[in-house]
């Protein structure tokens, strides 16, 4: 266990930065997640501390000890690849005993750690098998195993449930929360899901073009996203956005509504109004609204009812109404917006919240 | 990746330098040289003395260059396309077969493949004697005039070039049959449900898609067909080798047979350089087709 | 104890000193002897090795005759891994000494040998003589003769009372004797191995020396007529083959098993085919044959012959080793008596003067030719698979065998042979 | 599509699935006449009718060959070059091959050039000074000397290197991560991975080696040091003068090879299509 310190760290190919100057601690026994789109840099971060991507400035502590420079062996970190990279040529006990055996541990311990890690992860009788003879999720759990034997003092986990399907995804994620409750060990976890962001992690830290954007508990990037960006990539479906001018306490979209908005923006000017579909309600009967537009596409999720609508001057909302919901495409409806969550956000995407 | 530069070369340097060593010695001091050799009058070993181009410009009018040049040309222009259209027509009729009759009838077509020179030329010297071959007896049922193969000029080039295709057939076969392999069943599939016949399917679909295919199979053919020797030294034998000279049947020649070793080098540095001019042509005119795709 | 230890060594040691005096010496042997003269050779190399047990041994190898035993020991001389002793052909010998391939056979080595000049027949001697040196040591003379099958030839009504084909004296004559056979139905008159330029160069060399022509004259080819005397024995032979009188395109195993089985009437091939017509016929698998001089086709008699000799490679040789092959030569030609019953005609003096030899047959028949024999040129260009049998095999093969023209053929042999 | 039509279709498929077995009965029949030609005797070789099965059988030739000739001799010197080379070829080219592959060091495109170049340039170009320094090394009628210009194979470290190319870096990483060493990724990591690559090579380097037959048809002047492919040609002694015993020799010196292909055909014929798998 140990706490893991990134100090304006930045590295670049070539001319291109890929990160710039991060600087992130993270707690020892915390579980954190790098989210961030595809090129976001959030795989390369964590390569970085990994030590398969070099640092080119800043510095890396590990458990307090400078790291930046260390072969990645010697870092104390242990690692789940994306697609495992098992040894196809090694039985599942070799494999876990390989990392041990460079590092010439003793064949009683090499061994003890192994079943050890096989009995936490309920997979003792798979130990003799080949990767080959076992199924998706058996393998991802020796990948784990694997990073488990090192004993290390953080785990890094790079997508490690992308080549999973939609339910052992979802198994697997529970597993691996129980598996950071019980293990109460620093991990690193790179994801583009939110939904893995959201469920599994004490932190997340998001980044966006080789910066982070915010960094915060799950809740509190989803509630208080710190930018546009934030606000737009956490949540599904996602938010949605209204083009307007701000003033003196309301908003003015571009179909005519004024829209009461007790945010503590600077200054009079356009911004972007951002509401998540849950806090727009379809309402009973017209007239009520905030706005109103007409009903392109419903979408019957069961226990509730995403319905697409179209403003009159073109702009696409999407509301969130009951499970039952008798709204029928080609309907006029008006909508309103629940003021205590709305989001402004200016030009640059800072965001402003609701009071 | 993290990377110790001054480490991995060091790494680098250790598993090449085996490799460093065997090529230095066997292949660029050899070439080398093979062109120092042959600005000289020395024998095949031994000092000479400096003729500067000489070696070179005897070549110019000399009959037996001149006959080994193009018979080496002949040769290619009966073997490499002949050999990838044979090659090509076998595979398709192999690749219509499936489980072990596929294993067998491809056994039948690749077994001369691995046999060494040496046995294909008694097998076939055997085959094609004039007196007790049985393919003169052949010849006879049939009334046809038994012809010397080997021995006359108009028929030895393409009886070699013909035995040559026999023997080295079955490499491009298999070739042939990935590249076949290689198209996914759907597109016939799709192809059949377009109402597309057998020939419009080969011609259409097949033989596009094996285009790749047939540029390897015979741009590997140009470059080893180049550089014949054995098959035509060997069905020489008793036979008329100045007439049948190749270009490096010539090299061995005049190295070997005449000790001259600095003419010989002329010989092989001119070889030399065509095989790279031929081999560079083939490769632009590939990519030229590449790109124009 | 000390004593004993000191007798103990004295007497290793000279138990080593005695097996180093009386050490085997190998002497490494090449030939091209294949088929018939190679087993009796076997069996003469045998002999020998029993009579030398403890002392000499040879180690002996058969490569392929022609351009590739003279190609590998080309080169193995060049790379000093040539062996101790080899056969070699006496027309090559110009072309090997100036290629310095061989190892002068000194005054010294002659007297070790217990041989000299006056063993030896004088154009036999002068065959491996170069510039006053001797480079070779002559085991025998082999000129080719006319194999005979007398069952059909007597059935076609063409053999002498005394045994021999007719018309032996013209080229009328031996063509009307061909024509018979043929019309007897005779399938080949006249089994040739026309595939190979090479061994025909023998029977057209003779042709040209019948009509009294030379190959080169003052170190130029074909010059005057002599261009035109080449002309005229392609020219006879292509009327053969035109006439289905003669067999064409045969490679030489081909000719043999022609002649053999019956096909061919008659074959002209080297002596050295003796043995395999006799064992056959000793085994009861042979007609009745015959050998004879070759027919007088021009005005003079002429036959083509070279001569079986033993050289040593140049280069480094201890002289216990060298000492040994000279043993080994003398030895073969003292017994080449045996040598003779390969078909050859041994070369070494008291042999073929002796009463055995003179009643040796089918040799006797024959032997009358060594009158009449007459050897390559004196050339390096010439001699076995040298350049000039390189270059006349390729245009005799198609005029044998009617592709081309002889006068064409000769031009275009002129102009090679210049070209070299 | 009709009945009539689609009856049309099969039989056309039939005529030429029947054509192709025709031909490759054919193709394989200089083979068979060759064996068959070898076991009967001498005269019975020569007659002048085709007779496909012997009237008397008969091993003669080879018991001649293998007891009167060096063709014992042969096949060790066969299969000690030919194993001496492939082991050599494939060890040297696989390190090669993933030094270029996986590792960064200065010259690494010059010298993947010079190989490709390699592969274009003919080695039979360069006998007269493969045989001058042989001779010089004093190497010539040795394994040593038959073996080494047979080193030169391009297409091996080629492949190598696009096998290495295509194994996910993940693996390498990983084992990074495990502390291995650069020697321990490529003995215990890479080399296990591609094993059925290296088999395929090897199977195929040991095919050109054993049938190559202008180098080492150089390289020795003396018999015992032949190889069988070159022997068989060379020395007459061995066989006289006649067809069936030549035909016998030529059996044996084919029948190895043979064997091997017949026993690991899906090895051998997977290896050829990978020794041909040149991307450029």
């Amino acid at each position: 266990m140990a706490e893991i310190i990134l100090d304006k760290v930045s590295k670049s190919f070539g001319s291109v930065r890929v990160i710039n100057e991060v600087s992130l601690t993270i707690q020892s026994g915390e579980f954190v997640v790098f989210l961030g789109p595809s090129g976001s840099g959030k795989s390369t971060l964590l390569r970085m501390i990994a030590g398969l991507e070099t640092i080119d400035d800043g510095r890396l502590l590990i458990g307090g000890k400078e790291s930046q420079t260390l072969p990645p062996g010697q870092r104390n970190v242990a690692m789940v690849f994306q697609n495992y990279a098992l040894y196809p040529h090694m039985t599942v006990r070799d494999n876990m005993a390989f990392g041990l055996r460079n590092i010439k541990m003793a064949a009683p311990e090499v061994e003890r750690r192994v079943q050890d890690a096989a009995r936490m992860l309920e997979m003792d009788a798979l130990l003799d098998r080949r990767p080959s003879e076992l199924s998706g999720g058996q393998r991802q759990r020796v990948a784990i195993g694997r990073a488990i034997v090192k004993e290390p003092a953080a785990f890094l986990f790079d997508e490690p449930l992308s080549n999973l399907d939609a339910a052992l995804r979802v198994r697997t994620r529970v597993e691996l929360a129980e598996l950071h409750q019980r293990m109460n060990s620093t991990m690193i976890y790179v994801t583009h899901d939110q939904t893995e962001a959201m469920t599994m992690s004490d932190r997340i830290v998001i980044l966006n073009d080789c910066r982070i954007e915010q960094i915060g508990t799950p809740m509190e990037v989803y509630t208080r996203p710190a930018s546009r960006f934030v606000a737009g990539f956490i949540g599904s479906p996602s938010m949605n956005f209204l083009k307007g001018s701000y003033k003196d306490g309301a908003m003015t979209l571009l179909d005519g509504s004024r829209i009461a908005a007790r945010v503590a923006v600077p200054e009079a000017d356009t911004y972007e109004l951002g509401i998540r579909p849950e806090a727009v309600k379809v309402c009973e009967g017209e007239g009520e609204g905030d706005t109103k537009g007409q009903v392109k596409v419903v979408e019957h999720l069961g226990e509730r009812t995403l319905v697409h609508v179209h403003l009159s001057d073109g702009s696409a909302i999407v509301a969130q109404d009951g499970g039952r919901s008798p709204v029928q495409p080609g309907d006029e409806v008006a909508l309103r917006f629940d003021i205590s969550e709305l989001h402004l956000f200016d030009a640059s995407g800072k965001a402003w919240h609701a009071e | 990746m993290l990377r110790n530069t001054r480490r991995e070369t060091l790494v680098a340097l250790v598993l090449i330098s085996p490799f460093l060593a065997i090529y230095g010695l066997t292949f660029v001091y050899p070439t080398v040289a093979m062109v120092n050799l042959s600005f000289t009058d020395a024998p095949l070993i031994g000092p000479g003395q400096w003729v500067g181009l000489d070696n070179y410009t005897r070549l110019a009018g000399e009959r037996r260059f001149d006959t080994a040049f193009w018979n080496t040309a002949y040769f290619v222009a009966l073997s490499v396309i002949p050999g990838t259209f044979v090659a090509m027509v076998i595979a398709l009729g192999v690749s219509r077969l499936t489980g072990r009759m596929q294993a067998l009838v491809l056994a039948l077509f690749f077994l001369p493949y691995i046999l060494p020179v040496s046995v294909v030329y008694r097998l076939w010297d055997w085959t094609l004697n004039f007196q007790f071959g049985i393919a003169m007896y052949v010849f006879d049922i049939w009334g046809i005039e038994r012809v010397p193969i080997f021995k006359t000029t108009t028929w030895f080039m393409p009886a070699v070039a013909f035995v040559t295709i026999w023997w080295t057939c079955g490499f491009s076969i298999l070739l042939f049959l990935a590249g076949l392999r290689a198209i996914p069943a759907e597109i016939y599939e799709a192809a059949s449900l377009d109402n597309t016949g057998r020939w419009t399917m080969f011609r259409r679909i097949t033989w596009p898609l094996l285009w790749p295919v047939t540029a390897l199979v015979t741009t590997i053919q140009l470059i080893l067909q180049l550089k014949i020797f054995d098959q035509v030294y060997l069905f020489s034998t008793g036979g008329r080798p100045n007439d049948n000279l190749v270009l490096v049947y010539y090299i061995f020649q005049r190295a070997f047979v005449n000790n001259q070793g600095g003419r010989a080098a002329a010989i092989a540095v001119v070889l030399f350089l065509i095989v790279v001019i031929v081999s560079v042509l083939n490769f632009q005119l590939m990519r030229l087709a590449e790109r124009r795709k | 104890m000390t004593n004993y230890k000191v007798t103990g060594s004295v007497m290793l040691l000279a138990g080593f000193m005695s097996t180093a005096a009386q050490a085997e010496v190998v002497v490494e042997w090449w030939d091209f002897l294949g088929g018939g003269d190679g087993v009796r050779m076997k069996q003469l190399i045998d002999e020998f090795n029993a009579e030398h047990a403890g002392d000499i041994t040879i180690q002996a190898t058969t490569l392929e005759w022609g351009v590739p035993f003279y190609t590998k020991v080309q080169t193995s001389v060049a790379v000093g891994e040539a062996p101790d002793i080899m056969t070699y052909h006496a027309s090559r010998i110009p072309l090997a000494v100036s290629q310095n391939v061989l190892s002068e056979i000194t005054a010294d080595d002659w007297a070790t040998m217990g041989l000299g000049e006056g063993d030896f027949a004088s154009a036999t001697w002068d065959a491996v003589t170069i510039d006053g040196a001797q480079y070779a040591v002559p085991l025998d003379t082999h000129p080719i003769v006319l194999y005979y099958n007398k069952e059909l030839l007597s059935a076609a009504g063409v053999l002498t009372d005394d045994g021999v084909p007719m018309g032996m004296d013209s080229l009328e004559g031996f063509t009307e004797t061909m024509r018979a056979l043929q019309a007897n139905g005779v399938k080949f008159p006249l089994g040739s191995v026309t595939a190979d330029g090479n061994f025909m160069f023998r029977t057209i060399y003779s042709l040209v020396g019948q009509q009294g022509g030379e190959l080169i004259s003052d170190g130029e080819f074909l010059t005057g007529d002599n261009a035109e005397k080449l002309t005229n024995a392609l020219a006879v032979l292509q009327d053969w083959t035109n006439e289905g009188l003669q067999s064409t395109y045969t490679d030489y195993p081909a000719t043999v098993a022609l002649f053999t089985s019956g096909e061919a009437a008659m074959m002209i091939n080297g002596v050295w085919e003796v043995p395999t017509m006799t064992d056959l016929n000793a085994a009861g698998n042979l007609f009745e044959w015959g050998a004879v001089e070759l027919p007088m086709i021009f005005d003079q008699r002429a036959t083509y012959a070279d001569s079986h000799s033993f050289a040593i490679p140049a280069g480094d040789m201890d002289p216990e080793t060298r000492a040994a092959t000279l043993e080994v030569m003398s030895w073969m030609l003292k017994n080449s008596l045996f040598w003779a019953t390969a078909g050859h005609i041994p070369a070494y003096g008291p042999v073929t003067s002796s009463a055995e030899y003179a009643a040796m047959e089918p040799n006797a028949t024959y032997s009358p030719l060594t009158a009449n024999m007459i050897f390559d040129p004196k050339s390096p260009l010439a001699g076995v698979a040298g350049p000039i049998f390189d270059v006349m095999s390729t245009y005799f093969v198609p005029t044998l065998n009617g592709e081309m023209d002889p006068a064409e053929a000769v031009e275009e042999i002129i102009i090679e042979l210049n070209d070299m | 599509m009709t009945a009539s039509s689609a009856r049309q279709i099969n039989l056309v498929g039939g005529i030429i699935t029947l054509l192709t077995l025709i031909i490759a009965i054919l193709w394989a029949f200089p083979i068979y006449w060759g064996i068959v030609s070898s076991l009967k005797p001498e005269n019975e070789v020569v007659r002048p009718y085709i007779e496909l099965w012997p009237e008397t059988l008969t091993f003669e030739h080879y018991i001649f060959a293998l007891t009167e000739t060096q063709i014992g001799r042969w096949y060790i010197n066969s299969i000690a070059t030919a194993v001496g080379a492939t082991i050599l070829t494939i060890s040297t080219s696989m390190l090669v091959g993933y030094a270029l592959s996986q590792l960064r060091f200065p010259l690494r495109r010059p010298l993947y050039w010079l190989i490709l170049a390699s592969f274009m340039v003919p080695t039979q170009t360069l006998i007269i000074n493969h045989f001058v320094l042989v001779a010089n090394m004093g190497l010539l009628n040795t394994w040593a000397g038959i073996i080494l210009p047979q080193l030169i194979n391009p297409v091996v470290i080629i492949v190598y290197k696009q096998f290495f190319d295509q194994v996910p870096r993940d693996f390498r990483e990983a084992a990074v991560m495990d502390n291995a060493g650069e020697f321990r990724i490529l003995f215990k990591v890479y080399m296990p991975m591609n094993w059925g690559v290296t088999t395929a090579l090897a199977i195929v380097t040991f095919i050109w080696s054993w049938n190559s037959f202008l180098w080492p048809f150089l390289a020795v002047t003396k018999t015992e040091m032949m190889t069988i492919t070159v022997g068989i040609t060379q020395v007459s002694d061995a066989f006289g003068v006649y067809y069936a015993s030549q035909l016998a020799a030529a059996v044996l010196a084919g029948l190895p090879v043979a064997l091997a292909y017949l026993l690991f055909q899906r090895r051998v014929t997977q290896a050829i299509t990978l020794s041909a798998g040149i991307k450029g």
